[in-house]
């Protein structure tokens, strides 16, 4: 088909115009092959712009349009209506910033004419080698998983579920609920941990949207965002394995306690009544804070950030509940001694503070101290420790919690496998960003939740777990398609010698290899167009569709002409 | 009678003064022709669109660097040229472009042809140590007998398609006793009489000197039996070929310069042509033992029983192997067989159609971006 | 990698009647036991005049194979590639090869077109190798030469990249013969990796015997290799350094890409320089040339070379191949070899030293090659 | 040479952090020499080496390829991939005896309009006392 | 809830990055979204800031983007300069009442040229860059603020203030028939289902704590005014300098200013100050830094990595109290008592404060008018962080970002997906 490209040259009232002599540029490229007109006009951007370009479009019949004006960033979007309103592909359409970068850096006016000539001619050259791209649009399927039936999970499920979409829920363990079953109160409301929990298990069970797999781990989630393949195994049954398909994956499988055996100083394991936290609640819950000969202790020690040290992070929580348990000992022992053992008290948050105002009392001891050592001392423990100014001092006490490091749980690595995320900082899932991203992941469809992700508290958990559901349900809506990048690479087949390189430098996840003929394969659906793939292939069987070898190419011979 | 035109000058400088006036009364916008590139001498083919460069070229040099058939065809791949362009070229490599122009790899639209009649080449290696360059007047003196030099090339020296048929412009060196005073272009045709008008020197009717052409031709014929008897001696049978391609290494130059080879991806080195591990399993199992890479003369038969019917015998591949097989030889000879068969010379007239079409026209189109 | 202290023991083989039989007198061996199914060696061709590489099952043919061949014809990684690049296949193979090709080898497998799960990698002491051309003329002379220069271990007649090879003995394979330093009527077998160990044991070869002296040889030669290459490529530099020199250096390529096509490294379908990204419109050319006055027709072979070495030097292993094969006898194989230092230095990559070395391109470290960055400031 | 010198510089800016820098010069109405010729492209791993060297061998004065901070990348980590390919380019270059000077490597952020500024002019300087690229005129390439 | 008659669309209030990612969320959703922002300008206090905690990222390279998107999303309808003044209705069918103060810029035919900002006579000091440079009645906060229109200070403008009522040099200098005198402030009635109030913070007012010299002594800053001492796009261009115009050689970061009038931790200061210990050291690499703080509080997996990275360029960490400020000489001193009780002195060129986040001053009258319950602080009350931090008293309007506490970027976000979640999941 014969080529009609229009040239439109925006003046951008004076912008463009008193700096750069639009006829000239009109001159130099109403003259190339191709161009079927080339015109000047006020303001492009505006409605009567807009209309112009329209009828321009449709009255000359082009085929491709360039338009020298402003920075892409502005009005490309804007422009690429225009085509589609006029009836053209938006991508057999260049913009050319003559504006930004040529006529606001300069005084010079022939200068800025040069220039702008030179960026129009560029977007012609470059228009003649664009391709249409239409927009794809592939079914979805609305069913998620949630991996992990603790807290964040089952916010997670019963946020999710709705008529029009099944919530799949996986618990490895017998039942479900996690940690905060063991939990009397949380802080800092201090309300009943444990029977909140309760009630929310109950409404699962009543939800028929929601299906639970109990004793269940994940196998094999295969496919992407929208159409994820899931193998589920139920471990006490062996080779029950259950198939289905969901379009996307909440991971919210918690985390575990750092190993206090690792840090033989704090003596657990080695005398009794040390206990980890964990434990601790456990006998809490259960109702009875007693040492082992059964006697309940009249004095404990509480040793914060056990572990940290080996991790190399705060676990943020543990100043927190070892406040909550001496609250715990008040109440169960009005007069018990209790000393916290620590070395910066990290509360943050507008509400923690206060209770730690409330916490303090005169029975209750707060030690900032370095090099803790728990010994034995007669049917006593005895702490060792240094203080503030690094002198040694020691008490001895009946019991000694420990705050061990919150940890992610042993499954973590295969589950990153499994679900093809990574794992970041301390081993815990990596979010897509730090700041921008903290409940998505590099794997589009797949959402990582609480404890999973890095430690925190019931809140902030609970918090992530409605994020990722309302990520899910912003862009995973029922009966609705999506819609991938346009922009997107992709290999051709017969050159492709299949050296996965590309797959190496992909930071997504978006090419896989087909192992029967050997060759990389682009899955558009993934890949979000950066083009690193096109630049590694040394063979040019990658290209970027927009982006082409071809079309920069031309936009450089102009740039060196 | 043919139109020709005379210039009184060395028939190199005339061909030069012609090309000069042709880009500066704006006829062309560019020239294509063989030109010294550096002090060294190194000659290759050059796009000339400055008068000036004219200097440094050297239309008729007995080597070729690369056979000017597939150079013109690389130039009108993605369409006729924009602009008229006059290329000099010889006489093989004017019918490889032909060939190739109906196997639309390249169009004639807007390119005018001046060629000659050839008295062959040197070899390459002889262009490594400029030995060309030394025997330059022995080659002109040769042309100027009519004779046939002993150290040209093998298939230049059988080479019985010496005759530019459809130039627009030819020019008759061999016999020529002249060339040094005077540059004769025979106007061939319509495009070749537009060229040439305006252009000072005397127009006359003039015909070809067909008593020294034929004699030469014979002179040809004689080499040509010599060595293909010599050929016929080392290949017979498929152990003569083995033998003979034993030693190849399979890098395939021949295909790669060779004129007539233009597919974008050759078969051979395709998917298709791999050999799978069970292939290599099953192989073993019949013999012994196995050459790999394997296929080498299965490569160059499966060559030759795609392009001999097309084969202009230009000499390019021999030129680059690295192991002097005589590929250009055989596939002379193997080619002048299947061509007889259909009494066809490759290249001699662009209307005629190619008798067997055994490639694929359009394939990898996605290669395109 | 050859620095690990799998190898810092061997075993010292007697090499009656001559090393090349005792050699071939294991593969024997190793082909009876089962131990590998196949091998993969150079070999003479009826002719005579040139050797290939042969894939060999019936271990009577071994006899016809020649572990040093007097050139390279065939890159041995290409032949590697063949055979495995569409999978490991069911065979046991050995590969008896020089160490270039060995790395070259590795470098394809970590390109995924060379499979080495079922393959051992042999490589042997390589005095290097006698030009093709030098060969093609007189095969019976050509290989007289190369006997004698390979006994007395003189490159001289050798192809100028093996001259200045100092990698003539590294071993990054899963064995390695070495005959330098080895007492008379003997050489060593060196192991380079678990394979290599398995190989010894189900031959009932014991790895005990010290290497010292070898490794002293290695290591005096190579030393004395790095100085004549360093002053070698300090030389060349010079002669085709520079924009101009660069240009006549290229100035008799003819574009056959022969180079390309023979290079263990460009594994490509279809070269980058080949395809249709350097296939312009006649106005394109006419472009430039109205710039220029004129220009050579076909335009673009410096970057063609560039090209290649920007896609293929960090894995180049300088076997030469590509010079053997230029009809231009334009010394690219030197000129390759000299980038291939410059590029792999910058990533402390030697490549093909190590299979589990990841490709420079393919990783990379967040503090690091900060010289590159603003390098004008 | 009579005629004044002006540099040709192709610049290849990244869309999320270059070539938004660049805008951000315009915006604040810095001077920016026009020598330079904005390409714009998703990432500075889009990059290909051997276009920079087509641009390098057709007789561009100076090519700047610049992208986000290393840490920064939109894509999360192609500058890392574009930096080694560009050391690479820069050895080859300079292991020819080629004016390896000619290639730059900056990093600007979307915020760096003053830093694209300086970079630009900076690099325009040091081009314009390096005179224009001699592969422009050469025949043989 | 699914009576027909219930509104679908969502209104935002706040265009910080919270209010950002809801809207871009909920358009995602195919819901309309009406997005208010106070001032002319989207970004909320993150596009203040060069560089953000723990990988030193870009902030407008990480915002801009997301800005961009938000101003060309048909679904987003954002209007700048205003303000709610009253919400009715439950759940499902609020009626809300904007006040939308005039811009005097027209949106559509405003190109950003900026051309009318030189001619106009009046100059004064720019609150976005706290008061570090001039600014003009007609302007935008500063280069690269999006949306890249400007605003007529009415305050200020000599034809608004009657100082000059016949000047109209911007008007004059506008080719686009942009700038329109005669706008008026607009009452506006929406009709949205669900409420989401994400309306940031304020900082602590350093004078509040004058033991720390803020306002008195000169180059004591707070920590948003360094932050745009060091912005590339701020009134130095990124170079820190003194008041004399020299770089400081010792500078002296004090955090937790205002903690003990507050009363909590606000949690992000701990990091950002071992940030601009960073923004120092790449400005001016031999410059001695102390950092003077109680209890390092930095929580989550990445962050103590960040500290030990800062650590290793030889930062002072300073645990102290009763730390003073005062002028001594050229310098600065800073009196304070050392872990051990004992007093010492440290002379610096520059002090840098960390002030408490605090809830906006308007925030207790919003709240009051969305219906919703502020707590002892006055940041808005969650109904029960047990159950959900971002679900208020009053069904159908949620909270976000730093309006509930202070909480870093990455809690910022997670909270506006979770608002968004709620709001999603109770009406669908």
């Amino acid at each position: 088909m014969e080529r009609k490209i229009g040239v439109y040259i925006c003046e951008c009232g004076p912008n463009i115009a008193e700096k750069v002599d639009i006829d000239k540029v009109i001159d130099a490229v109403s003259s190339i092959d191709g161009v079927a007109v080339a015109e000047k006009y006020k303001l492009l951007c505006s409605a009567d712009g807009k209309k112009f370009l329209e009828e321009q479009i449709k009255k000359q019949g082009l085929t491709h349009l360039v338009i020298s004006a402003c920075s892409p960033k502005d009005h490309e979007k804007t422009f690429m209506e225009v085509c589609e309103n006029a009836g053209i592909n938006p991508y057999l359409f260049q913009l050319a910033n003559i504006r930004e970068q040529c006529a606001w850096i300069t005084d010079d006016k022939d200068e800025a004419t040069k220039k702008a000539i030179r960026l129009t001619k560029a977007a012609v050259r470059r228009v003649r080698y664009h391709a249409s791209l239409e927009k794809k649009e592939i079914e979805s399927n609305p069913d998620v998983l949630v991996i992990g039936g603790g807290i964040a999970g089952i916010e997670a499920s019963l946020q999710l579920t709705s008529p029009d979409r099944k919530v799949y829920l996986v618990e490895k363990a017998p039942s479900l609920g996690g940690l905060i079953t063991n939990f009397e109160k949380t802080y800092p409301s201090m309300k009943p941990g444990s029977d909140s929990i309760k009630q929310k298990i109950q409404d699962v069970d009543k939800n028929k949207n929601i299906k639970v797999f109990t004793d269940s781990g994940v196998e094999e989630v295969l496919g992407f965002f929208g159409n994820f393949e899931v193998k589920v195994k139920n471990v006490t049954e062996e080779d029950e394995t259950v198939e289905f398909n969901v379009g996307a994956v909440v991971l919210a499988t918690g985390s575990t306690l750092f190993d206090p055996e690792k840090t033989p100083q704090y003596g657990y394991k080695k005398f009794d009544n040390v206990l980890t936290s964990l434990e601790f609640e456990k006998m809490n819950i259960s109702g009875k804070i007693s040492l082992k000969n059964g006697e309940s202790p009249k004095s404990a020690a509480i040793i914060h950030c056990v572990g940290r040290d080996e991790k190399g992070y705060c676990s943020e929580i543990c100043c927190m509940y070892s406040l909550k348990f001496v609250r715990y000992l008040m109440d169960k022992i009005p007069d018990v001694n209790v000393s916290n053992f620590y070395s910066d008290l990290c509360i943050p948050g507008k509400s923690h503070q206060k209770f730690y105002e409330q916490t303090k009392g005169k029975n209750v001891g707060f030690v900032r101290s370095s090099d803790v050592e728990v010994t034995k001392k007669g049917d006593k423990l005895g702490i060792q420790y240094k203080d503030e100014n690094g002198s040694k001092n020691s008490i001895s006490v009946d019991m000694v919690i420990l705050a061990p490091a919150v940890e992610p749980t042993p499954d973590a690595p295969q589950l990153a496998e499994i679900t093809n995320i990574s794992q970041g900082d301390g081993g815990f899932f990596a979010e897509e960003h730090e700041k921008l991203g903290p409940v998505s992941t590099s794997t589009e469809g797949v959402y990582i939740t609480g404890c999973a992700q890095g430690p925190k508290d019931i809140p902030s958990t609970i918090i992530q777990a409605e994020a990722a559901s309302g990520k899910i349900l912003s862009s995973l809506v029922p009966g609705r398609k999506i819609e991938p990048e346009v922009k997107t690479s992709h290999i051709s087949e017969s050159l492709c010698i299949g050296c996965k390189l590309c797959l190496s430098v992909c930071s997504y996840g978006a090419i896989t290899f087909d192992e029967a003929k050997k060759i990389s394969v682009v899955n558009e659906v993934i890949c979000r167009g950066c083009g690193n793939c096109v630049a590694a292939c040394p063979s040019g069987a990658a290209s970027i569709k927009h982006f082409t070898f071809n079309q920069l190419y031309q936009e450089l011979v102009e740039a060196v002409q | 009678m043919t139109k020709a035109l005379m210039i009184n000058k060395n028939v190199e400088q005339g061909i030069i003064e012609f090309l000069k006036f042709l880009l500066e009364s704006g006829k062309v916008k560019g020239v294509f022709t063989l030109k010294k590139i550096n002090k060294d001498n190194a000659v290759a083919y050059s796009l000339i669109s400055k008068s000036s460069e004219l200097k440094d070229a050297v239309p008729f040099y007995p080597l070729m660097s690369v056979n000017a058939g597939k150079l013109l065809s690389r130039f009108t791949l993605k369409g006729a040229t924009t602009e008229p362009v006059v290329a000099v070229v010889k006489p093989c490599e004017l019918r490889a472009f032909i060939e190739l122009v109906k196997r639309e790899q390249g169009s004639l639209e807007n390119l005018f042809i001046i060629s000659s009649t050839c008295g062959g080449v040197y070899p390459l290696e002889m262009a490594v140590d400029g030995t060309v360059e030394k025997n330059l007047s022995k080659y002109w003196d040769a042309v100027k007998k009519g004779e046939i030099l002993t150290d040209l090339r093998p298939v230049c020296k059988s080479c019985e398609e010496f005759k530019p048929y459809t130039a627009d412009i030819a020019v008759d060196l061999i016999g020529k006793s002249d060339i040094d005073k005077k540059c004769m272009m025979f106007l061939n045709t319509k495009k070749g009489e537009e060229l040439a008008k305006d252009m000072g020197g005397e127009f006359l009717d003039k015909e070809f000197d067909k008593g020294k052409l034929d004699k030469f031709h014979s002179k040809r014929e004689a080499e040509k039996k010599k060595l293909f008897d010599e050929l016929e001696t080392k290949m017979n049978g498929m152990d003569g070929l083995i033998d003979i391609f034993g030693k190849c290494i399979g890098c395939h130059g021949c295909m790669r310069v060779c004129p007539i080879c233009y597919c974008k991806l050759c078969e051979f080195e395709s998917p298709d042509s791999e050999y799978k591990p069970s292939n290599y399993e099953s192989e073993l199992n019949k013999r012994g033992g196995l050459r790999v890479p394997p296929g080498t003369v299965y490569y160059q038969l499966g060559r030759l029983s795609h392009i001999s019917i097309s084969c202009v015998g230009c000499g390019a591949c021999e030129d680059v192997c690295p192991v002097d097989i005589p590929v250009s030889m055989i596939f002379k000879k193997v080619g002048e067989s299947v061509q007889k068969v259909f009494d066809y010379v490759p290249g001699k007239n662009v209307e005629e159609e190619i008798p067997l079409v055994t490639f694929e026209k359009e394939e990898l189109a996605e290669v395109e971006d | 990698m050859s620095e690990t202290s799998l190898n810092s023991k061997g075993a010292v083989i007697s090499a009656k009647p001559n090393t090349k039989e005792a050699i071939i007198g294991i593969l024997e061996k190793a082909m009876d036991k089962g131990v590998f199914d196949a091998v993969l060696i150079p070999m003479r061709v009826p002719a005579g005049d040139s050797f290939v590489y042969v894939l060999i099952k019936d271990k009577s043919l071994l006899k016809d194979a020649v572990p040093l061949s007097p050139v390279m014809s065939v890159q041995g990684a290409h032949a590697v590639s063949s055979v495995t690049r569409l999978g490991k296949g069911n065979m046991k193979i050995a590969a008896v090869m020089r160490s270039c090709e060995t790395r070259a080898a590795i470098e394809l497998s970590k390109l995924s077109q060379i499979n080495l799960e079922n393959m051992i990698l042999i490589s042997i002491d390589c005095p290097g190798v006698l030009s093709m051309s030098d060969f093609i003329g007189d095969p019976k002379k050509g290989m007289k030469l190369f006997d004698d220069a390979a006994e007395k271990w003189d490159d001289k007649p050798m192809r100028p990249v093996c001259q200045i090879c100092d990698k003539a003995s590294m071993v990054a394979g899963d064995l390695h013969i070495g005959t330098l330093g080895a007492k008379k009527d003997t050489f060593f077998i060196i192991s380079n990796s678990q394979k290599g160990n398995d190989v010894m044991d189900e031959l009932d070869i014991a790895l005990k015997d010290s290497i010292d002296s070898w490794q002293a040889k290695v290591k005096t030669l190579s030393e004395e290799k790095q100085k004549k290459r360093k002053n070698a490529l300090k030389d060349l530099k010079s002669e085709i350094g520079g924009l101009d020199n660069l240009l006549d250096t290229f100035s008799q390529c003819i574009n056959c890409h022969n180079c390309m096509s023979v290079c263990p490294i460009c594994y490509c379908r279809l070269c980058y320089f080949d395809s249709d990204k350097v296939k312009h419109p006649s106005e394109d050319y006419l472009q430039r040339a109205e710039s220029k006055g004129s220009i050579r027709f076909l335009p673009d072979t410096t970057l063609f070379q560039m090209g290649r070495m920007m896609h293929m030097s960090l894995s180049c292993v300088s076997c030469g191949a590509c010079e053997d094969a230029c009809p231009m006898s334009i010394p690219v194989a030197q000129i390759f070899s000299m980038i291939a230092d410059e590029t792999q230095g910058s990533f402390d990559y030697v490549s093909g030293r190590d299979p589990n070395e990841s490709l420079p391109l393919i990783a990379y470290k967040e503090e690091e090659l900060h010289e590159v960055e603003d390098s004008n400031d | 040479m009579a005629e004044k010198f002006e540099p040709r510089i192709v610049g290849f800016l990244c869309n999320w952090c270059s070539y938004a820098g660049a805008d951000l010069a315009g915006t604040s109405k810095l001077k920016v020499p026009s020598s330079l010729i904005p390409i714009r492209v998703m990432c500075s791993s889009r990059v290909d080496p051997v276009l920079v060297e087509t641009a390098f061998l057709r007789g561009a004065d100076g090519v700047l390829v610049a992208g986000c901070h290393p840490g920064d990348c939109h894509y999360d980590e192609g500058n890392y991939y574009a930096r080694r390919r560009f050391a690479v380019l820069k050895k080859v270059v300079e292991g020819l005896g080629l004016e390896s000077d000619r290639l730059r490597l900056s990093w600007i952020s979307a915020s760096e309009g003053q830093r694209f500024a300086d970079v630009v002019n900076e690099f325009n300087e040091k081009i314009k006392k390096m005179g224009a690229n001699p592969m422009r005129k050469k025949t043989s390439l | 809830m699914n009576e027909k008659d219930q509104h679908t669309d969502v209104l935002i209030i706040g265009a910080g990055i919270a209010g950002i990612e809801a809207s871009l969320m909920l358009s995602k959703a195919d819901r309309k979204v009406h997005l208010i922002e106070k001032t002319s300008y989207t970004g909320g206090t993150a596009i203040k800031f060069e560089e953000v905690f723990s990988n030193m990222e870009c902030s407008t390279c990480m915002i801009a983007p997301r800005q961009q998107e938000l101003l060309q999303d048909k679904n987003i309808n954002l209007l700048t300069l205003a303000e709610v003044e009253e919400v009715k209705g439950s759940f499902g069918k609020f009626t809300v009442k904007i006040h939308k103060k005039a811009r005097y810029v027209d949106m559509q035919n405003c190109i950003g040229c900026n051309a009318c900002f030189e001619p106009c006579p009046v100059s004064l000091k720019n609150e976005f860059e706290e008061g570090l440079s001039e600014r003009k009645a007609i302007y935008v906060p500063c280069a690269g603020a999006l949306p890249n229109v400007p605003m007529i200070d009415t305050d200020h403008c000599l034809r608004f203030n009657g100082k000059d009522k016949d000047c109209k040099a911007c008007q004059e200098a506008c080719m686009f028939e942009a700038i329109d005198f005669n706008q008026k402030d607009e009452q506006l009635e929406l009709k949205v289902g669900a409420i989401i109030a994400a309306t940031g913070f304020n900082i602590f007012d350093s004078k509040k704590a004058p033991q720390y010299g803020y306002g008195k002594v000169d180059d004591v800053y707070t920590a948003i005014e360094f932050e745009r001492l060091y912005a590339s796009n701020g009134p130095t261009e990124g170079n820190i300098v003194l008041k004399s115009g020299d770089a400081p050689k010792s500078a002296a970061i004090i955090h937790c200013v205002g903690r003990d009038e507050k009363g909590y931790c606000s949690s992000v200061c701990c990091m950002y100050s071992l940030k601009f210990n960073h923004y120092l050291k790449s400005k001016i690499p031999e410059i001695k830094i102390s950092e003077f703080y109680t209890d390092l509080c930095i929580p989550g997996k990445s962050h103590q990595k960040f500290y030990e990275k800062m650590k290793e360029t030889e930062v002072d960490m300073i645990r102290a109290t009763k730390i003073e400020v005062a002028k001594q000489g050229k310098e600065i001193a800073v009196k304070y008592n050392n872990g051990n009780g004992k007093k010492s002195n440290l002379p610096v060129d520059m002090v840098i404060l960390a002030p408490a986040i605090e809830p906006r001053d308007d925030a207790s009258k919003l709240a009051k008018i969305l219906g919703i319950s502020v707590d002892e602080y006055g940041f808005f009350k969650e109904e029960n962080p047990d159950i959900s931090s971002v679900v208020t008293s009053k069904p159908g309007v949620f909270i976000a970002g730093c309006s509930q506490g202070a909480k870093n970027i990455q809690d910022s976000v997670s909270q506006a997906s979770a608002s968004v979640g709620k709001a999603l999941s109770l009406s669908k």
